[in-house]
C-alpha cells in the first residue's frame, strides 16, 4: 500500500513537473537572450488555454489542432510583445525589463477578465475523465497526455537548439551578445524566434492543462512563479537545468504535501529552492 | 533623452495638474443630489473580482426593481436610488478608505465590503462613520465582534456546514469523513464547524487535508486521504475551485465516496464539473436556490439577459441588502441616521419577506448581532443527474444547532 | 625582507594553465617592476591571484612576510596593495571628486551612527579625506576637473584617475595594469614620469606594458612571462639580450606593441 | 541636478509648508489616502535603499512590513505601549533582515531576486498559517491607537483622527528621509553606490561589498517594520493579505518608476501608483489595463523612473533629495 502510494504522488509529480518545465523552459529561453524575467510569460500560457478552449467550444475543432493553431496565434502575440514592449528596454536595466513585464502581466490579465469574465471554464476534451491504472498508478489519459506531449516538445526544442541554423544563433546570442553581433548574427530575429518559440510552449502548456485544471483569467500567476523557481533552481538560461528542475520540483511538491503536510505545500518549492541556492549560488546547472 | 524628458515632463505635468483636480471629491464636501446615494463597496479588481462582478450587478438590479417602483419614499416624497460604487481591491485599507468616502458623500449605508478580511477592517470604522452596511460574509466571528452598524442576509456558516455534517451522518449515517480545504479563513470555518458538529453527531473527521487559494491540482492531497479510504469528503473553500475538485476528487477516490460541498457550492458548478462525474455529491444550498419564488425567477431572468450569465448567491445577497436597508430607510424616514435605520432594520426585514422579496436565503427578522434569524438552507444530493433534497431547515432547533 | 614574493603560483582553469609554477619577488628597495610578455601570457592573472580577485590553484603568495592566497580583495587593499585595471573601470555614474572618495574608503572609520549624526570626528574626517583626495588629484593634474562626470575625461584622464584611485587607497604596492594603453606618445611617456613619481614617493609598482620602449625605459627589472611561465627575469639590458625573450616575441610585435 | 543647498532647502521647505497645510482642507477619505500613501513611501523609500542604493533586487519586503505590522501588534497586545511597540517592531525585523540576508546576499541578480521572493512567500504563508499566534487569515483586529502623547496640564496629542495620525506618519516619513540622506553622502552611502555600479572594483579599493549589501538589506527591513507599525495602529486590522508577494512587487514597481537611484524618486513612486487608480473615473478593471500599459509606457520612455529622467547628467544622491543638506 505505501509503495502504491510513493508510486502515485511521484507521478503526479512527473505530471505537475512537465507543466512546469514547460513554461520554464520558454522562460529560460528568454532570459537568456534579453536577461528579462519575463513575467508576462505566464499570461501567454492562459492566452494559450482560452484561445484552445474557444477554437474547441466554438468552432468544434478537435482538441489537438485548435492546439496548434493556439500555439502559432500565442507565438504571434509573443513576437508583437517583443517587438513593441521588451525590444525598446533591452538596453535599459534588467529591473526595467521586469517592470515591463509586470505590467504586460497587469494588463493582459484584466483584457482577459474583461473579455470572457473571471469564472472557471473547462476545456472539453474526450481524454479527460477515462483513467488507466497500470501497476497502482491511476491517472487520467488526459495527464498522461500532457506528459508526453511535453517530453515531446521537449525533445523537439532540443533538436531545434542543437541541429538547426537559428538553434545555434540562439546559443551564440546566449553566449554573448557582443560577439554574435560582431559574427553579423541578427540579434533581433533572434530575440523575437525565442519569444515565438517560448510562447508557443507556453500555450502548449495552457491547451494541455485546460481539460484537467479550469481556463480563468488568472490560471497564469502560478505557473510563472512556480517557473522562476525552476529556472533559478536549474541554472538561468540552462535548458537542461530548465527541464530538470521543473520534473524535481514537481516530484518535490507533491512528495512535500504527500509525506509532510499539505497546508505548507507551497511552500515546500520556495524552501527546496533556498536550500539549493545555499548550496549552488546559481543553480543545479548554472555556470559559475 | 531629451525625447524622454519631453514625454516625461508632459507625463508628470498631466499627473500633477491632475491630482489637483481631476476627482471632484477631492476637497471636503458634502453632495446635495435629488436622488438618495447608496453605496456598494465591491471587489471589483483584486484576487476576488469575481465577487465584486456578482455584487456589482446584484445590487444593480435590486436598485432598478426599487426604482421602478418609483424609488425610496421618504417622510411621503419619493427618491430615486443611486448607487455609488467603490472597488476595494480586495484590499482591508482600501476598503476603510471606501467607508470614509461614502461618510462624506453622505452616504451612509451600504452593501459590502462583503469579503472577511474587509469586514473585519471597517467594523472598526463604520460606527464611528455613521455607516451601516450589509455583508455577507458567512464567517459568524465577523458578526460576533459586537458592531452596530453590519447587517447579513445570509446564512451562517454554522447553520450551513452544521446542516452538511448533520446530514452525512444522521440521514445517510456515515460515519468516517475526510477533509480538503483551503487555507483561508473560510476554509478554516468549514474545517472548525465540520468537524465540531460531524463529531457531534456521531461522525468521525479522519482526516484533514489543505491547499492553497487558486490552488488546481490536488492529487497530492487525494492520494492521501485514499490511503484513509473515507466514507465522505467535504471540501470547503469557494466556488473557484469546485470543478476541479469534485473532478479530481472522483478520478482519486471513485464514484463510492459521497462528495460534500461547503455553501455556495451550486447545481452550476456540478453542471460544470460534469453530471455523471457529480453524481452522488451533496451540497446545502441557501434559499434563493431553494425556494422558488417569483422574485426569485424574475431576478434569475434579468440577471440571465443582462449579464449573459448565471447568477450567484453572492449576487443574491448583495441584492438583498440593498432592498433591506433602503426599506429600513423608509421606515426610518431618514437615510443619513444609521442608527434609525438599524432599528428600522428588523421590521424592514420581516415586511420584505412577507412580500417574498427576498432571494438571497435570510429571513425572518434577526439577531442583535446583525444577522437573520431565520435561513431556508437545504442538503441537496445529484442523483441520477438531479439534485433530490435530503434535508431542509429553517431554524437552529430542529436539528439542535445553536 | 621581501615585499612582495610569489613562490612556485600556478593557476588553472580548467584544464589549461594560465599560470605555472611563477616565482618572483619584490624587495623593499625602491623599485619599478616591469611584467610583460605577449598576449595571454597571463600577466593580468597574476595581478588577480595577487589582489586576491582569483586564489591560487598551487603555490604561496607572501606580502610582508604573511600569506595572502586567497586573501578577499578588500583585505588585501587594506594591507596596502592598490592596483589598476585594463580596460578603464571607474564609478561613472560619480564625480571625480566621488571616485576619489570611494577609493578613500578603507582608510576612513565613520559608519552608519557617524553617517546619520555625523559627529565632529566623522566631519573631520570628511574633510580630511577631502582634502587628501583634492591633493593627490593635483598631483595627477586633475584637480580641475573634481566635479565633472568620469565620461567627460579623455582616455589619458580616466586613466590617470585609475591611478589616482589606486593612489588613494595608501598602497604600499601598486599593481599598473596597462596604464598607457591606447595612449600616445607623448601622453604615455608622461604617464611614465608620474609612475617614476610614485617609486619616488616610496611606492612600489608593479607595471604590465605592452610598449617595450616604455618599458626598457622606465622599469628597474623585468619580468617577462610566455604562456604562464617566467622564461627571463632582469634588468632592461639582460632582457633586451636575453635569447628567449627575442624568439617570445620575434614576429609578435604586431600584436606585442597593439 | 546640480542645485545650491540654498535652492534645494528652499525647494524642500515650500514642499513641507505644503504638505503640512494640505490636511486642513483635504477631505478625510483623501486624509486616509494620503495616510497610507505616507506609509508606502517610508516602505519605498526603505525598499530603495536596497534596490536602489545597492543595487540588489530584494522582493520580501512585504514580507519585513508584515513582520512589523505583527510584532506591535502582538506587543501592544500584551500590553506594551505603542510607543515601545514601534521601535521594538522596526528592530525585530531588522534582525530577520540581518537572517535572511545572510544566506540571500550569498547569491546575485536574479538569483537574489528569486531567492527573496521565496523568502517573502513563506512568510506570507507563515503568516497565514501559524494560526495560534497570527490568527490565520483571519488577522488580528482590535489593535490600539497609538497611546496619546501628554503635552501639559490636560492637553495631549491624541492620534485617534487621520489628520493626527497623518502628521505622525509625515514625521516618520521625514525622519526616513533624513537617514536616507545622511547615509548617501557619507562614507556609508559611497560604499553602496561603489558596490552597485563595480562590485569587483568596489572590492579591489577595500569596500566589503557583503557587509555594505547586507547593512543596506538591514537598515530597509528595519524601515519596513516601522512602516508596518504604524500601518497597523492606523488600521487597527491586519491580515496576511496585506504582506503578500504582490504588496512586495508594488513596492518594487513604486520604486522603479519613481526612479530608483534616487531619494524623492520612490516617493514619488508611491503617490504614483496609489493616487494612480483615483483618476480612471471608469470601471476599475478597465483601470488595471491602463496601469498596466502606464507601466510598460513609462519604463519605456524614462528608464530611470519619473524623477530619474528629471535630473540632468547622473542620479548623484543630492539630485533625487530635496532636504536640508
Amino acid at each position: 500500500m505505501e509503495a502504491a502510494i510513493l508510486l502515485q504522488q511521484v507521478a503526479n509529480g512527473l505530471v505537475i513537473g512537465s507543466i512546469y518545465a514547460m513554461v520554464a523552459l520558454g522562460l529560460t529561453l528568454i532570459f537568456g537572450i534579453l536577461h528579462i524575467g519575463n513575467f508576462a510569460h505566464g499570461q501567454l500560457y492562459m492566452l494559450g488555454a482560452f484561445a484552445t478552449y474557444w477554437l474547441v467550444s466554438l468552432w468544434g475543432w478537435n482538441i489537438w489542432s485548435s492546439m496548434f493553431v493556439a500555439m502559432g496565434l500565442t507565438a504571434l502575440l509573443g513576437m508583437v510583445l517583443e517587438r513593441i514592449a521588451f525590444r525598446p528596454v533591452r538596453s535599459a536595466p534588467h529591473i526595467n525589463g521586469l517592470i515591463v513585464a509586470l505590467g504586460l502581466f497587469i494588463a493582459l490579465e484584466n483584457i482577459a477578465f474583461i473579455l470572457w469574465g473571471g469564472d472557471e471554464r473547462t476545456l472539453p476534451s474526450p481524454y479527460a475523465t477515462k483513467m488507466i491504472t497500470l501497476l497502482s498508478i491511476s491517472l487520467t489519459i488526459q495527464r498522461l497526455l500532457v506528459f508526453a506531449v511535453s517530453i515531446l516538445l521537449i525533445f523537439l526544442l532540443y533538436l531545434f537548439i542543437q541541429k538547426t541554423k537559428m538553434g545555434k544563433a540562439i546559443r551564440a546570442v546566449a553566449q554573448d551578445p557582443e560577439v554574435a553581433r560582431l559574427m553579423g548574427i541578427p540579434i533581433h530575429r533572434v530575440s523575437s524566434t525565442v519569444f515565438a518559440v517560448s510562447s508557443a510552449l507556453a500555450a502548449a502548456a495552457g491547451a494541455m492543462v485546460g481539460p484537467i485544471f479550469c481556463v480563468f483569467p488568472s490560471m497564469g500567476l502560478i505557473p510563472i512563479l512556480k517557473a522562476f523557481v525552476v529556472i533559478v533552481l536549474g541554472g538561468m538560461g540552462s535548458i537542461p537545468g530548465a527541464i530538470f528542475g521543473g520534473f524535481i520540483l514537481g516530484v518535490a511538491e507533491s512528495l512535500g504535501a504527500g509525506y509532510i503536510s499539505s497546508e505548507y505545500k507551497d511552500a515546500f518549492a520556495f524552501a527546496a529552492l533556498i536550500l539549493v541556492l545555499m548550496v549552488r549560488p546559481t543553480g543545479l546547472f548554472g555556470k559559475e | 533623452m531629451s525625447k524622454a524628458k519631453q514625454t516625461c515632463f508632459y507625463f508628470c505635468w498631466a499627473f500633477f495638474f491632475g491630482l489637483i483636480c481631476s476627482p471632484a471629491d477631492l476637497l471636503a464636501q458634502t453632495s446635495a443630489g435629488k436622488g438618495i446615494k447608496f453605496g456598494v463597496s465591491a471587489t471589483l479588481t483584486g484576487p476576488a473580482s469575481y465577487l465584486g462582478w456578482h455584487d456589482k450587478n446584484g445590487t444593480t438590479l435590486a436598485a432598478e426593481e426599487i426604482n421602478e417602483r418609483g424609488g425610496i419614499n421618504l417622510k411621503g416624497e419619493k427618491h430615486k436610488l443611486e448607487l455609488e460604487f467603490f472597488d476595494n481591491e480586495t484590499k482591508p485599507a482600501k476598503a476603510v478608505e471606501g467607508m470614509r468616502m461614502f461618510a462624506e458623500k453622505g452616504i451612509h449605508a451600504c452593501a459590502g465590503p462583503q469579503l472577511t478580511p474587509l469586514a473585519y477592517a471597517v467594523i472598526k470604522f463604520n460606527e464611528e462613520l455613521k455607516v451601516i452596511f450589509g455583508c455577507y460574509s458567512t464567517t459568524p466571528e465577523v458578526f460576533e465582534q459586537g458592531n452596530k452598524l453590519i447587517l447579513s442576509a445570509t446564512m451562517n456558516q454554522k447553520w450551513s456546514i452544521g446542516l452538511a455534517a448533520y446530514t452525512a451522518a444522521k440521514v445517510l449515517n456515515l460515519k468516517k469523513a475526510a477533509l480538503l480545504v483551503d487555507t483561508t479563513g473560510y476554509g478554516r470555518a468549514v474545517e472548525k464547524h465540520f468537524t465540531m458538529n460531524f463529531k457531534k453527531f456521531g461522525g468521525e473527521v479522519i482526516a484533514v487535508e489543505w491547499y492553497e487559494l487558486k490552488s488546481t491540482d490536488f492529487y497530492p492531497q487525494l492520494t492521501r486521504l485514499k490511503a484513509k479510504n473515507p466514507e465522505t469528503l467535504m471540501f470547503g473553500g469557494m466556488s473557484a475551485e469546485a470543478v476541479i475538485l469534485i473532478r479530481q476528487s472522483r478520478e482519486i477516490l471513485g464514484k463510492k465516496v459521497l462528495l460534500i460541498g461547503s455553501d455556495y457550492f451550486k447545481m452550476e458548478q456540478l453542471k460544470k464539473a460534469g453530471l455523471e462525474v457529480s453524481e452522488n455529491t451533496m451540497i446545502p444550498l441557501s434559499g434563493f436556490h431553494i425556494i422558488d419564488s417569483p422574485a426569485r425567477q424574475s431576478f434569475y431572468k434579468k440577471f440571465q439577459d443582462r449579464f449573459r450569465a448565471e447568477a450567484e448567491t453572492y449576487g443574491a445577497c448583495a441584492h438583498d441588502e440593498v432592498l433591506w436597508i433602503s426599506r429600513a430607510m423608509e421606515i426610518a424616514g431618514t437615510n443619513i441616521d444609521a442608527f434609525k435605520i438599524r432599528e428600522a432594520a428588523d421590521q424592514a426585514m420581516r415586511e420584505l419577506e412577507a412580500k417574498g422579496l427576498l432571494i438571497g436565503g435570510a429571513h425572518g427578522g434577526f439577531l442583535p448581532n446583525g444577522q437573520a434569524k431565520k435561513y431556508y438552507i437545504g442538503t441537496n444530493i445529484l442523483r441520477d443527474g438531479k439534485l433530490e433534497r435530503l434535508k431542509m431547515i429553517t431554524d437552529l432547533k430542529e436539528i439542535g444547532l445553536e | 625582507m621581501a615585499l612582495l614574493e610569489l613562490e612556485e603560483v600556478s593557476k588553472f582553469f580548467g584544464g589549461l594553465a594560465a599560470v605555472s609554477d611563477l616565482n618572483f619577488s619584490l624587495s623593499d628597495r625602491k623599485e619599478i617592476l616591469g611584467l610583460i610578455g605577449p598576449n595571454g601570457a597571463g600577466k593580468t592573472t597574476v595581478f588577480n591571484l595577487i589582489t586576491g580577485l582569483l586564489k591560487p590553484s598551487r603555490g604561496k603568495i607572501r606580502f610582508q612576510g604573511s600569506e595572502i592566497g586567497g586573501q578577499k580583495p578588500y583585505r588585501l587593499c587594506e594591507m596596502g596593495i592598490g592596483r589598476t585595471f585594463q580596460a578603464s573601470s571607474l564609478f561613472f555614474e560619480e564625480t571625480i571628486l566621488n571616485n576619489m572618495l570611494i577609493a578613500r574608503h578603507s582608510r576612513m572609520k565613520s559608519g552608519i551612527w557617524g553617517a546619520v549624526a555625523i559627529p565632529p570626528s566623522t566631519a573631520r574626517e570628511e574633510r580630511e579625506a577631502v582634502d587628501q583626495c583634492l591633493e593627490i588629484l593635483g598631483k595627477v593634474g586633475l584637480v580641475s576637473k573634481a566635479n565633472a562626470l568620469p565620461h567627460s575625461l579623455t582616455n589619458m584622464e580616466q586613466r590617470l584617475l585609475m591611478i589616482a584611485m589606486g593612489l588613494a587607497t595608501q598602497p604600499s604596492l601598486l599593481l599598473l595594469d596597462e596604464p598607457s594603453a591606447g595612449m600616445r606618445p607623448a601622453e604615455s611617456s608622461s604617464l611614465m614620469n608620474l609612475v617614476g613619481q610614485i617609486r619616488e614617493w616610496g611606492i612600489k609598482v608593479i607595471l604590465i606594458e605592452h610598449d617595450m620602449k616604455v618599458v626598457m625605459n622606465t622599469c628597474d627589472r623585468i619580468v617577462v612571462l610566455n604562456f604562464g611561465r617566467k622564461i627571463a627575469e632582469g634588468t632592461p639590458e639582460e632582457i633586451r639580450a636575453h635569447p628567449r625573450v627575442i624568439e617570445a616575441y620575434l614576429g609578435r610585435r604586431a600584436g606585442a606593441a597593439r | 541636478m546640480k542645485e545650491t543647498p540654498k535652492k534645494t532647502s528652499g525647494v524642500f521647505l515650500a514642499i513641507l509648508a505644503l504638505l503640512i497645510l494640505l490636511p486642513f482642507f483635504l477631505s478625510k477619505a483623501y486624509l486616509h489616502l494620503a495616510v497610507i500613501i505616507g506609509v508606502h513611501a517610508i516602505l519605498a523609500l526603505s525598499l530603495g535603499m536596497v534596490v536602489g542604493f545597492v543595487g540588489q533586487l530584494s522582493l520580501c519586503h512585504a514580507g519585513f512590513y508584515g513582520i512589523g505590522a505583527y510584532t506591535s501588534a502582538l506587543l501592544t497586545f500584551s500590553h506594551w505601549p505603542f510607543w515601545l511597540a514601534l521601535p521594538a517592531a522596526g528592530i525585530i525585523s531588522g534582525l530577520f533582515g540581518l537572517l535572511i540576508g545572510l544566506p540571500a546576499l550569498k547569491t546575485r541578480g536574479i538569483y537574489f531576486a528569486i531567492t527573496t521572493l521565496s523568502f517573502g512567500v513563506i512568510m506570507n504563508i507563515m503568516l497565514n498559517n501559524w494560526v495560534s499566534l497570527t490568527n490565520g487569515p483571519d488577522g488580528l483586529s482590535g489593535l490600539a491607537l497609538p497611546d496619546p502623547i501628554p503635552l501639559w496640564a490636560k492637553t495631549s496629542i491624541s492620534f485617534n483622527t487621520p489628520r493626527n495620525y497623518y502628521f505622525l506618519v509625515g514625521v516618520l516619513l521625514l525622519f526616513t528621509i533624513f537617514v536616507c540622506r545622511r547615509l548617501l553622502n557619507s562614507r556609508v552611502g559611497r560604499a553602496f553606490r561603489g558596490v552597485r555600479d563595480n562590485e569587483v572594483l568596489a572590492e579591489c579599493l577595500g569596500i566589503r561589498a557583503l557587509r555594505y549589501k547586507l547593512t543596506a538589506f538591514t537598515i530597509g527591513a528595519i524601515f519596513a517594520g516601522l512602516a508596518g507599525s504604524l500601518y497597523a495602529h492606523y488600521l487597527r486590522y491586519i491580515c496576511p493579505r496585506d504582506f503578500s508577494f504582490a504588496e512586495s512587487f508594488d513596492l518594487l514597481v513604486m520604486v522603479v518608476v519613481g526612479g530608483a537611484q534616487t531619494i524623492l524618486g520612490p516617493i514619488v513612486g508611491a503617490l504614483f501608483i496609489l493616487a494612480l487608480p483615483k483618476f480612471f473615473g471608469f470601471e476599475p478593471v478597465y483601470g488595471r489595463v491602463a496601469f498596466g500599459i502606464i507601466l510598460v509606457v513609462v519604463m519605456i520612455y524614462m528608464p530611470r523612473g519619473i524623477v530619474g529622467s528629471f535630473q540632468k547628467g547622473f542620479p548623484s544622491p543630492k539630485g533625487g533629495a530635496h532636504g536640508p543638506s
